[in-house]
């Protein structure tokens, strides 16, 4: 049984760990790097270990370290978060040879569902569909080509080197095709030295909807309900929220069905999540696993009822599921939209500095995991993620306007944030509709409407502004230029 | 007193009227006139009733001719002067006035990656001039406007604060 | 449709107002005494009136006062919260005649519920279980005996003008009711100049448990479940729960149904509290109608998914429930801390005066309603409930550990708090047992136990407290004495 | 330096012995040698980590010999002194010392509503002295020993403060 649980995480994901360990009586081992020593997660930890350097490199990502620390707090268990060293198999099988219980699926797994290509191999025997295209590396072009007239254009050639849009191209005929070829592979040959390219079906207006896995290790598996996670920017997800509006019952049981055959192919223990794109005539098409918990994983724990830390806690405990797919009922609806340290009109460019004051929202079916608090600061060695604003409802439309409440409630002093982008998005006929896909934001001139948005509220708010620069002028200003103010007398004492 | 709101176009005019003790005030903003109680102040806020509305404004960065403030969550760049002539006032996007400066300067924070142009260069407004990385995220810095590059003020791998000149383009 | 309401109220309950009006798009307007010039629901609501002194009956029960600004301000309705004008039927019907929606039951009916005498025979006749005693008031003495003869010895002696535990008496055979009448008789008549005497028998180990009423205005009437208010001192709660332990669902079904009539008898509209004693042999015994929203509401709210004053707004509105009784079911756990500002050790005497410093505790499936915040004050002059600490969980014990762990954060400087005292109450075996009765406190001992764990507390922060206390010593006490520290080389900075 | 911590028999002996730089110390409680790093600190309080285990104290009240403060939410009185048999301290409910006193205060704020004793009268300790009305609740001042009423220092409809003299008995 667990009693100690490191975690090798920072921010909010490692106070949403702890937050769980504290109820059940288990003990926390934080570790910080130097940025870190102020942060809220060595705070309320059991216990706090420095482990290095502010670059993830030296502190958070360093395996030996953490290993280190493991052992001389006496740890029986780690929990890694999401990213850094989450989806390491290696370090996963170092935690097992080291008879530390590794909170998340075995090394074995994690490296099959790390390997794209061998991963979508072992999906395509389990019968999962995946996204049309070369059952693996091309040999040549004349193999593209004769793929890409298979399957029908247009298609995506991608080099499995590129990552991040680089060695990306989609064409939509053979000649295309050819150009296209030659560019992506010399792309890849300057940038990593080697190339290797496969031909996918290129999907436009698609959404992009998750299944979360849940697997134990006497191979138990159910799925937790798919989430729809459309709303991105730069392949990032912005916004996200479970039902989805497309899904209806019988859609979801199919698919379903499918999440628990492919947690089965690559013999999957833990949480973790199965992602799809769905195209816009109705296919789903299985494209990764997330072989970790997930940043969103909290609007599934509002419609199932589910604590999914404690879950993963008790399955690698070796307990077996304390439920099966029929126990499972969905209950009402909700939303999480990410708050992010970014300039909405620099392009999302990251924000970052000290944040002198915070109002984080609460309320009724209001839930904010976040490591903010008045007078911390957001490091610009991490990532710009600060806060993860969720909200419950018995309808979609209870959840939506709670959401609106809370992120007019919300205030972060100091830096850029994507509140206001959401508060339009919130707003918007389209999203009322669920008229959802990855290009919502460009699709729907989210920005221009952010833009007359903000102009809204500026107006809304100009009298009180005045009122506020008025007393501010009449006092301050006087003071200040040591010439009493002329037009009125001004008697209010500063406190 | 003159206000202007940045990107709204009307302006104001105002001023306290009356004070009538217990920190009631009567304040008249262009025609109208308003009541104004004060709960608390200092000078770094207010909270305050305007009619019958509670109102929070915080006061940060400010100059004579402007200030910034947040007002009920909502942040408002002010523009006040006894005539508003006088005052050249920005837009939020930065357009106007924009193509004056010399400087380019650095809206982010963040690590050098690399930098696109050698000094004596020409550039085209929207050229990158340099890349940062900040957040785990690269970020093109691009020129504000057409121009030769006179002056580079940064140096890969060095470190770059919101708001430093990154290069200066004539 | 309502469009713009008044709440005539202060506190938590009228912020709890205010977020759901807000969400609704419904405009509110607040109203404050001047003691809350700088409370929240001043802040928070859509318009804000002052109404006078700091003393209730010049502020918050000035009906004309209140009535005004309900005209002036344009409100097409009113929410009375609890306390204060909520049970009175003549506010009620001025409002109803003035063509302004009160959002709860019709004069008429509250007026009803509000004559015990007269409700007891309503619920007699409808045949909802009273606890055994005299139809009305007594005649005599004898006629009193006579009545303790059939129903049972033993019996209580309450005049109907007594309250708060005076002009009651405990009698356990003949000789011993005939000396209670005379004193209970004496007392009544020189406390307000007259008598009236009732018999009642007298239960011992009760529970308190409670059923939430809902009915609309065209009839339709379902229980929205129990809750189990057995935890109290002084006849007030302090801990709410729901499900009650012993509450099973033949129980609910039975005694919700005897809700359904009691509400019928009374015709009773919007949302109102019956209340029952359990015997300890399982009887149900209903005691009043609280005709208002209760202030342990959000502990259903949690386990039925519903926003109560959404509904009360909707039957207020005129609109039918939107569900039927089979629709309600009722999911996990939920328990309610009342946060009072009082000393436990001082017979829970009042605790007054100014809070700088509170930390608010949130997390999933917790929800606090305060009206505190850094700064504010807590006022002699209105009731002692600071904030409602609602936790949920998919299991009883899960909704407890929360409940616990957001206790361990609430931090609240300046006055004493019930808060100790429910960390004891929640971590005994007793309460983990549901061993729960009126009498909770005093018959498992709670405040020595209490006084226990406060000294368990403070052995385990012991080594802390003397760290921090030696820093200051050392640090702050050389510089007032002007003494250099002789022991260290001290140099922190101050900041 | 000695302390003491209220509610608990046991005294503590502690001192820095090391200042490591960089806001870390090491610090002797009794026998034990700890690690103690200053997260912030100033006047009002303290964060810092002792050992592996973060803690966050409130420095409350002072005088020379006792300090109220608030460690991890957890209010604890402290007294202070070179030599420990000096100091006559407090126990929770009050009743060591509190004979010697002459002054019965009032632990709670609110209003008069009656006075039970009269100057001259004998008391015995738990006797009523008044009632006071606070937050809706009658609440009882209670005689804290045996004695004689020799002053009252309120009035009926008078407001009493916390910690404000009621009455002295001798």
């Amino acid at each position: 049984m667990i009693e100690k649980v490191l975690i090798a995480n920072r921010g909010e994901i490692a106070l949403r760990v702890i937050r769980t360990c504290k109820r059940l009586g288990i003990k926390t081992v934080a570790v910080y790097s130097d940025e870190d020593y102020n942060s809220m997660h060595v705070k309320q930890a059991t216990e706090a270990y420095h482990i290095g350097e502010a670059s993830p490199a030296k502190s958070y990502l360093n395996q030996e370290k953490i290993l280190e620390v493991i052992l001389s707090s006496g740890s029986d268990a780690i929990h890694p978060g999401y990213g850094f060293l989450s989806e390491n198999s290696d370090f996963a099988t170092t935690c097992e040879k080291n008879n530390i219980n590794f909170i998340g699926p075995s090394g074995k797994s994690m490296d099959l569902c790390g390997d794209k290509m061998q991963c979508k191999a072992a999906m395509l025997k389990a019968k999962v569909p995946t996204v049309p295209g070369s059952p693996g590396l091309v040999k040549d072009v004349n193999d593209a080509e004769k793929i890409a007239n298979d399957i029908g254009y247009p298609v995506m050639l991608k080099s499995v080197y590129g990552g991040g849009g680089r060695g990306i191209r989609i064409v939509t005929n053979d000649k295309e095709l050819r150009e296209g070829f030659e560019t992506v592979t010399s792309e890849s040959i300057s940038a990593v030295g080697k190339s290797a390219i496969i031909v996918e079906k290129y999907l436009e207006k698609t959404r992009h909807i998750e299944y979360q896995m849940c697997r134990d290790k006497h191979g138990n598996a159910v799925h937790i309900f798919e989430r729809e996670c459309s709303i991105q920017r730069r392949n990032q997800k912005l916004i996200e929220q479970t039902p989805s509006p497309i899904v209806d019952q019988e859609t979801r049981d199919r698919v379903g069905e499918l999440v628990v055959k492919a947690s089965e192919a690559v013999d999957y223990t833990n949480l973790g999540t199965a992602e799809f794109l769905r195209a816009d005539n109705g296919e789903f098409y299985f494209i990764e696993i997330n072989a970790r918990l997930q940043v969103e994983h909290p609007i599934s724990e509002m419609v199932s009822g589910l604590d999914f830390v404690k879950l993963q806690i008790d399955i690698a405990n070796g307990e077996p599921l304390p439920f099966k797919q029929k126990d499972l009922k969905m209950n009402g609806y909700a939303i999480e939209c990410r708050i992010n340290a970014e300039d909405t009109f620099l392009d999302f460019a990251p924000s970052t500095g000290p944040v002198p004051d915070v109002t984080i929202p609460s309320g009724p079916s209001v839930r904010c995991d976040t490591y903010l608090y008045p007078g911390c600061t957001v490091s610009p060695f991490y990532d710009s993620l600060m806060a993860k604003l969720c909200t419950w409802g018995q309808t979609f439309d209870e959840s939506r306007t709670r959401m609106l409440t809370a992120l007019n409630d919300f205030y972060i002093q100091g830096v850029e944030t994507s509140i206001p982008l959401y508060k339009t998005i919130l707003n918007s006929e389209e999203y009322k509709k669920g008229d959802l896909s990855t290009d919502f934001l460009k699709r729907h001139g989210m920005i221009d409407k952010l833009t007359e948005d903000l102009k809204k509220e500026k107006i809304e708010k100009s009298e009180a502004a005045i009122a506020a620069a008025i007393v501010h002028s009449e006092y301050f200003n006087s003071r200040i230029q040591n010439n009493p103010s002329s037009s009125s007398n001004w008697k209010y004492k500063l406190d | 007193m003159n206000y202007k709101i940045q990107d709204i176009e009307k302006s104001f005019e105002g001023r306290i009227i009356e004070n009538l003790g217990n920190n009631d005030y009567v304040i008249k903003i262009n025609d109208n006139e308003h009541k104004l109680k004060i709960i608390t102040m200092n000078s770094k806020g207010i909270e305050f009733i305007l009619d019958q509305k509670y109102h929070k404004a915080k006061y940060l960065e400010q100059s004579t001719n402007e200030m910034n403030i947040v007002i009920d969550n909502v942040p408002i760049t002010i523009n006040r002067n006894t005539h508003f002539d006088e005052v050249v006032y920005k837009i939020t996007g930065g357009a106007s006035g924009a193509d004056a400066q010399l400087s380019l300067k650095s809206q982010i924070p963040g690590k050098v990656v690399s930098i696109s142009v050698s000094e004596g260069d020409s550039v085209k407004k929207g050229d990158v001039v340099c890349t940062l990385e900040s957040m785990k995220m690269q970020v093109a810095i691009k020129s504000h406007k057409d121009g030769v590059v006179k002056t580079i003020k940064v140096k890969e791998t060095g470190t770059v604060a919101k708001g430093d000149v990154v290069a200066e383009i004539e």
